[in-house]
């Protein structure tokens, strides 16, 4: 019994700082945020008053509010699609056994450390429409200007482009990483199997993929959810708010309008949303370290 | 697929294919930072002007403004804060986060993988959501405009990825190894440092560069939190942004330069970056 | 059954060092070929040509007169048993059996008769449903055997199967591989260094050294009538002694002196000397197997005076290590009558399984 | 000192200006030992143009003053939440900061009353444009000190219109005639530029065309030639999105987005004035002070070809400008002890001196009549003397986008309902409708009525 209860403090020991950390700068300010949540609460204006569920009520009748969901959504989804697919064909591309090929990736990756503030002044300044290099280049081929950032249905695109040059290296990385991983032999056997191309790639390399890919893709689908800077830079939500995603939305209300109380139940709303997705996500894909 | 010895040798026009294709990938990447530091180079009418201008003469104005007339400070103490605050965090986020991950994976006790769980749902808030409170919190313990303040907040941001990654890379120790250190007299401590850190080294470079990453290009918090004393390399960006537009070339030529330290950084760890981040890859 | 050849094989994987020098074997229709050697002999690299898992730098493989050299691995249509399992991990033992029938894209309930019927004959019908880290040794490797046999394949290669089973184990899945050998009557090409499973399991041996192939032929051929020292010292389980000798060629009766004692030489013996003039050549050494000699207390004029130094029991027997000034013997005695360490013995061969060997080792005697 | 009304302000003001302007105010630094002997000043400033000068002439600036400047520079929004945290501080951490006109209503609560100090340091505050000086007078209190108040006017190109043989533009429909004359008359020509970005950007053009139509955007009272944003109280806050003046107003909007850029509706602020600058469009609504981004720039197209008029009116509204810009202010959790050395610097910084220098830099901003007839300052930037012209004429005001807590609330629901009529996703009538119910919502929330 001693060596458990001795195995039990050491580990207590280890794992307590962190929690202290997290507890006190991650989870008070979300506890203040649920109180805040309950309150009419303009920042510097009068003293917060009461109001219960006054703020969710309003979050739920707000159709702005559902309609950024529905833009968040529409943004993660595409956005993680493209990064995912290119990222993983590229992933096999820079596995390929070729002199340089090292070298190719490592600039490859370059992307992921650019300020995203910076990346969306940039991608502002190559889809706009009056002095932009891609409108430039479209109408050299004989097409029209098209209006990336201020047409309704290809704004959401330009920000989901801007999103994958900066993020499909991420997921680039962690698969070519995971490729590097897979043993050896399981492709010989699959030879010795008769497994074709194919067949190998569906079977064989998929399959051990598996755990890695709904790592990348879990990661993917929190991080971009958060996204803020590409709509803050390239459209304000717009045009006619079909970029507005959560994160801008809840920075209009909670940062310039300074509606506390608003902001702070889409703030909570929105955590819980995601908690809830991913918990979804872990349970029905079921992953996690242990049962690799 | 993965080609073994046989094959490549034969190969050689894929070899070719897939260089070239690796080429345009990395064309597509380094063009936006062309454009980057080109716009930095170019005179205000240069960069406005239809149909855009390849061939421009370049003036340093822009990178004179933002480096040298700049600000009753200049631009050193912001890169120094930034490069502090940004080690401080990630040191602590990592060290911090390796004992907990390793506790965590070596002694699951009952609902250590709800708190696992717990301790990713911190990532999942975007932290605009939570300036407000997070600046009353540390105003009312009178961390504004310190460095500690955003040290706490990118360690906290960062812990719950480092401790996700690094605890499947300490399930995959075999146990022996360990219990063979025990045996021998080690204290928990003393494999947990000689023994299971140096096997992760990868996970640890791996989660360093992405923790660094976030710590260094973070902007809203940074604005808010600092004034003067703490303000790092994103708030001294934000001094480029007026009521009625952006510096354009100031604001690239800054960007440009915040890149390069990061960039920098990452040289040194990219061997083990790619090792670092085989999550829960088949062994 | 395919007949399979090998015509002049090299594999280099470096320019300077050959891996493989022009190996030429026939594996004839149906027969069970061992090649044995020392880790590093060029077995696996052979094996792995055959299986078309590494490319051949000189030469050319034959399957019924067809040529393979160009054929990708996943038509030569062999089935492969490795040293490591090499089990799909995110498979479970059902996924694992089923995946060559899947390749040929057999239909479903087909392929489930089937790997009910092999995991039966391999008594792993209860493990279906396990993944492969959480079975044992054994059954790892009998999945293989399974993912081998259970397509009707007519060609097995086996990459040292037991290599890494306890012995009892080994001895069970010999006996099976062999039943199953005989059942399927596939041709087989089958590597190991254990010469004991070799001999057990195979119908001819190939034995290969550095990347050459030294000889091949049954155990027996091996034992009596080594090529060369070599062979001589690899293939038998008590290790042979090697011993300085000559032959005096005076007129009476032709005789060998091993060290001091002179053994006669019988006529048909002599006249197994293929070649004199290698004998001429002087130097000769006398291979002997402990069990072809005898230990006596008194000394004699073929028997060679030796002091005991070690006793080594090998099962009911006892191999007696005597030194003396020609070298080191060692001798088979029954444990009851082993000398203790420090006697003074006297060795007698049994002439008719001498061995002799020249300068560079070859056996000079010729076996009609 | 005892405000009459505003009437005789401006006779006196007009008197004041001309015996002014007959000396030349020759650019001298300020006093001899300057205004800070040694002490720090911190000043918690926007990055618009006047303070991005004073950071480049930052060694210039501290060796005039004779002290060290600590010049805290934020975007917009930044620096909002910023003056806003700093003033739940119970000491201030900045001893001046600055203020967009619209930005009183919110901040009054927490602003020094400087009329204290303008009296006895004898400031001559009638040099400064009187809509200027007046919109920063709140509730009895002059809460902040001009630096670079500057109106959003309406600029056309002079040589265009002479071509097309087209009558200056004063009214609204003479915009929409001169824009379809000239759209697409040359290549990449279009009619008219202007702030069609969603959420504040567009926000701001419709509080300020619905003010050239003749009507603020909520219920103020009405005073002589405009309307009173001095004292804003609960009953004024009824938005008007749904009169006569809000539908001629959206009609004039939607009517110009037949004349406009590629991507009018991502075009805000600097970029419709680059796109005019590079001869993109023939006409533009501008900051005035922006003008500087084709004035000081030999290689821009519209350089010298570009004359300046106040916004034109709509049927029966008034050729008014709207004036925003900056102001320095004295938070009033600054202790009493620094308040000297803020006010001192806050006069040196205002002086006309001053404003003289920023101009060299690139800022055509000087809110000071003695500073506008200033023949080198007209020559650097052509645009002063209009604007001078304009605010002796009562052509600049205030009132348009009212100083009221709630105005970036009003931007917002403006800027993002209105962005859907533009984009065709909505009738501009339902766009209306539906942003009268959100700032109606936004009100009664706010608990005026």
């Amino acid at each position: 019994m001693k060596y458990f209860r001795e195995k039990r403090r050491i580990a207590f020991a280890m794992i307590s700082p962190s929690i202290l950390v997290i507890v006190a700068i991650n989870i008070f300010p979300i506890l203040f945020a649920v109180y805040i949540s309950l309150h009419l609460w303009s920042f510097g204006r009068g003293v917060p008053r009461f109001a219960g569920f006054l703020n969710y009520e309003e979050l739920y009748y707000d159709g702005r509010f559902g309609d950024a969901v529905l833009t968040s959504a529409k943004f993660v989804f595409f956005a993680v699609l493209l990064e995912f697919v290119v990222g993983f064909a590229l992933a096999f591309l820079f596995n390929v056994k070729v002199r340089g090929m090292a070298t190719l990736r490592q600039i490859a990756v370059l992307p992921i450390m650019v300020m995203p503030i910076v990346a969306g002044l940039v991608w502002f300044y190559m889809f706009n429409e009056n002095f932009g290099v891609i409108n430039w280049l479209i109408t050299l081929l004989g097409s029209e200007k098209v209006g990336f950032l201020t047409d309704l249905d290809v704004a959401l695109f330009s920000i989901v482009l801007a999103d994958a040059w900066q993020w499909t290296p991420f997921v680039m990385l962690v698969m070519f990483a995971a490729l590097q991983s897979l043993p050896e032999y399981v492709y010989e056997a699959a030879k010795m199997d008769g497994l074709n191309a194919w067949q190998t790639f569906w079977r064989v390399t998929i399959p051990m993929l598996r755990p890695s890919i709904m790592i990348v893709i879990l990661l993917r689908i929190v991080d971009s959810f958060k996204m803020i800077e590409l709509v803050f830079m390239m459209t304000q939500g717009g045009p006619a708010g079909r970029t507005e995603v959560l994160p801008w939305y809840l920075y209009v209300t909670g940062f310039q309008a300074l509606d506390l109380g608003f902001a702070a139940a889409m703030a909570v709303s929105m955590l819980i949303l995601v908690t809830i997705f991913t918990q979804l996500f872990l349970s029905r894909v079921g992953i996690g370290n242990d049962n690799k | 697929m993965t080609s073994n010895s046989q094959v490549a040798a034969q190969f050689s026009l894929r070899a070719v294919l897939a260089l070239g294709a690796a080429c345009v990938v990395v064309g597509f990447s380094l063009f936006p930072l062309y454009i980057m530091i080109t716009t930095a180079l170019k005179s205000e009418s240069d960069i406005f002007s239809w149909p855009p201008t390849w061939t421009f003469e370049p003036t340093l104005q822009a990178f004179k403004n933002a480096f040298l007339l700049f600000g009753g400070q200049n631009v050193l103490v912001f890169l120094f804060n930034s490069v502090l605050i940004t080690a401080a965090s990630t040191v602590l986020a990592v060290g911090l986060g390796s004992m907990a991950a390793y506790a965590l994976a070596r002694f699951p006790f009952r609902g250590s993988k709800h708190l696992a769980f717990f301790i990713l749902s911190t990532r999942f808030a975007p932290p605009v959501a939570f300036i407000v409170p997070i600046y009353l919190m540390f105003r009312s313990v009178g961390l504004i405009d310190t460095h500690l303040a955003l040290i706490l907040f990118y360690t906290s941001m960062n812990l719950s990825f480092v401790i996700w990654v690094l605890r499947g890379f300490f399930a995959d120790i075999p146990i022996e190894l360990e219990e063979a250190a025990l045996v021998d007299g080690y204290t928990r401590w003393q494999v947990f440092l000689r023994i299971a850190l140096p096997l992760v080294r990868p996970g640890l470079a791996a989660t360093a560069i992405l923790s660094a990453v976030f710590a260094w290009n973070e902007f809203l918090l940074a604005n808010i939190i600092t004034q003067r004393d703490a303000a790092t390399i994103p708030v001294y960006l934000s001094g480029f942004s007026a009521s009625m537009g952006i510096a354009w070339g100031e604001y690239m030529a800054v960007g440009f330069f915040a890149v390069a330290p990061i960039m920098i950084f990452t040289l040194f760890l990219q061997r083990h970056l790619v090792r670092g981040l085989t999550f829960g890859a088949v062994r | 059954m395919p007949r399979i050849e090998f015509d002049n094989v090299s594999k280099r994987y470096a320019p300077s060092s050959a891996a493989v020098e022009n190996l030429s074997l026939t594996i004839e229709d149906g027969s069970f070929l061992c090649v044995l050697g020392p880790s590093g002999c060029g077995k696996s690299s052979t094996l792995r040509m055959l299986a078309g898992l590494e490319s051949i730098t000189e030469g050319e493989i034959r399957v019924d007169g067809k040529r393979y050299n160009e054929l990708k691995a996943q038509s030569r249509d062999f089935a492969m048993v490795f040293e490591n399992y090499a089990l799909y991990p995110h498979l479970d033992v059902y996924g694992n059996l089923a995946m060559p029938l899947a390749a040929r894209k057999m239909p479903r309930q087909e392929i489930a008769r089937r790997v009910e019927e092999i995991a039966n004959t391999l008594q792993i019908s209860d493990q279906l449903r396990k993944k492969p880290r959480q079975l044992s040794g054994g059954q790892r490797q009998r999945v293989g055997l399974g993912r081998a046999i259970i397509r009707d394949t007519r060609t097995f290669l086996m990459d040292e199967p037991l290599g890494h089973l306890e012995a009892y184990l080994r001895q069970q899945l010999r006996t099976e591989i062999r039943r199953l050998h005989e059942e399927l009557g596939a041709t087989t090409f089958y590597i190991t260094h254990d010469q004991e499973e070799a001999a057990a399991i195979s119908d001819r041996i190939a034995v290969m050294s550095e990347g050459r192939l030294q000889q091949t032929g049954d155990l027996l051929t091996l034992l009596d009538n080594p090529v060369n020292r070599f062979v001589a010292e690899f293939i038998g389980n008590l290790p042979i002694s090697i011993l300085p000798a000559s032959i005096a060629s005076n007129a009476a009766s032709p005789e060998l002196s091993v060290g001091d004692a002179r053994i006669p030489f019988s006529e048909r013996r002599a006249s197994e000397i293929a070649d004199s003039t290698r004998v001429a050549a002087g130097r000769l050494e006398a291979g002997v197997r402990p069990d072809a000699v005898t230990l006596h207390e008194e000394s004699a004029r073929h028997r060679l005076p030796l002091r005991v130094s070690v006793v080594e029991p090998v099962g009911d027997m006892a191999v007696i290590v005597a030194d003396g000034p020609a070298g080191r013997l060692r001798a088979a005695v029954p444990s009851d009558s082993a000398p203790s360490p420090g006697n003074s013995v006297h060795a007698e061969f049994d002439a008719s399984r001498i061995l002799l060997f020249d300068g560079d080792g070859r056996n000079i005697l010729r076996k009609t | 000192m005892h405000f009459e009304n505003k009437q005789s302000w401006i006779k006196k003001a007009a008197a004041m200006a001309v015996a002014g302007a007959v000396s030349s105010i020759a650019v001298a630094p300020a006093s001899a030992e300057g205004v800070l002997n040694g002490e720090t000043i911190r000043i918690l400033a926007i990055g618009d143009p006047v303070f991005q000068v004073m950071q480049r002439i930052h060694g210039d600036l501290e060796e005039m003053a004779g002290g060290t400047i600590e010049l805290d520079v934020r975007g917009f929004d930044v620096l909002r939440q910023q003056v806003l945290l700093n003033a739940q501080n119970d000491v201030s951490n900045y001893d001046l900061i600055s203020v967009d006109l619209p930005q009183f209503g919110e901040y009054k609560g927490f602003l020094v009353d400087l009329a204290g100090y303008v009296e006895s340091s004898g400031m001559d505050w009638q040099d400064f444009h009187e809509a200027a000086w007046t919109g920063a007078y709140h509730d009895q209190m002059q809460l902040g000190i001009p630096i670079q108040p500057h109106p959003e006017i309406f600029a056309y190109r002079v040589d265009l219109f002479e071509e097309a043989g087209l009558e200056p533009p004063r009214t609204t429909e003479q915009v929409l005639a001169a824009a379809k004359a000239l759209h697409g008359s040359k290549d990449g020509l279009s009619g008219i530029c202007w702030n069609g970005a969603r959420g504040t950007p567009l926000g701001q053009t419709i509080t300020m065309v619905m003010g050239s139509h003749g009507l603020p955007v909520i219920a103020m009272d009405a005073i002589e030639g405009g309307f009173d944003l001095g004292n804003v109280r609960p009953e004024n806050m009824h938005p008007q999105m749904e009169s006569d003046t809000a539908s001629e107003m959206a009609a004039y909007l939607m009517e110009l987005m037949k004349f406009s850029p590629p991507g009018i509706l991502n075009m805000a602020w600097d970029e419709r004035v680059r796109v005019f600058a590079q001869g993109g469009c023939a006409m533009t609504y501008i900051w005035s002070g922006r003008s500087a981004i084709y004035e000081l720039d030999e290689d821009a197209e519209a350089r010298g070809k570009v004359s300046y008029l106040p916004h034109p009116a709509g049927p029966n509204g008034l050729n008014v400008s709207t004036l925003g810009g900056w102001f320095l202010s004295i938070p009033d959790n600054l202790p009493e002890d620094r308040r000297d050395l803020a006010w001192s610097v806050t006069e040196w910084l205002t002086s006309p001196e001053m404003m003289a220098e920023y101009t060299k830099h690139g800022n055509c901003v000087a809110p000071r009549h003695s500073v506008s007839v200033d023949e080198e300052v007209v020559a650097r930037c052509p645009v002063i003397p209009f604007v001078d012209a304009m605010a002796t004429n009562g052509e600049i005001a205030g009132w348009q986008r009212p100083p009221v807590p709630e105005i970036q609330q009003i931007f917002d629901i403006l800027g993002a309902e209105f962005h859907e009529a533009l984009a065709g996703a909505e009738s501009p009538e339902d766009a209306l409708k539906e942003a009268q119910r959100q700032l109606d919502r936004t009100m009664r929330r706010a608990g005026y009525y």
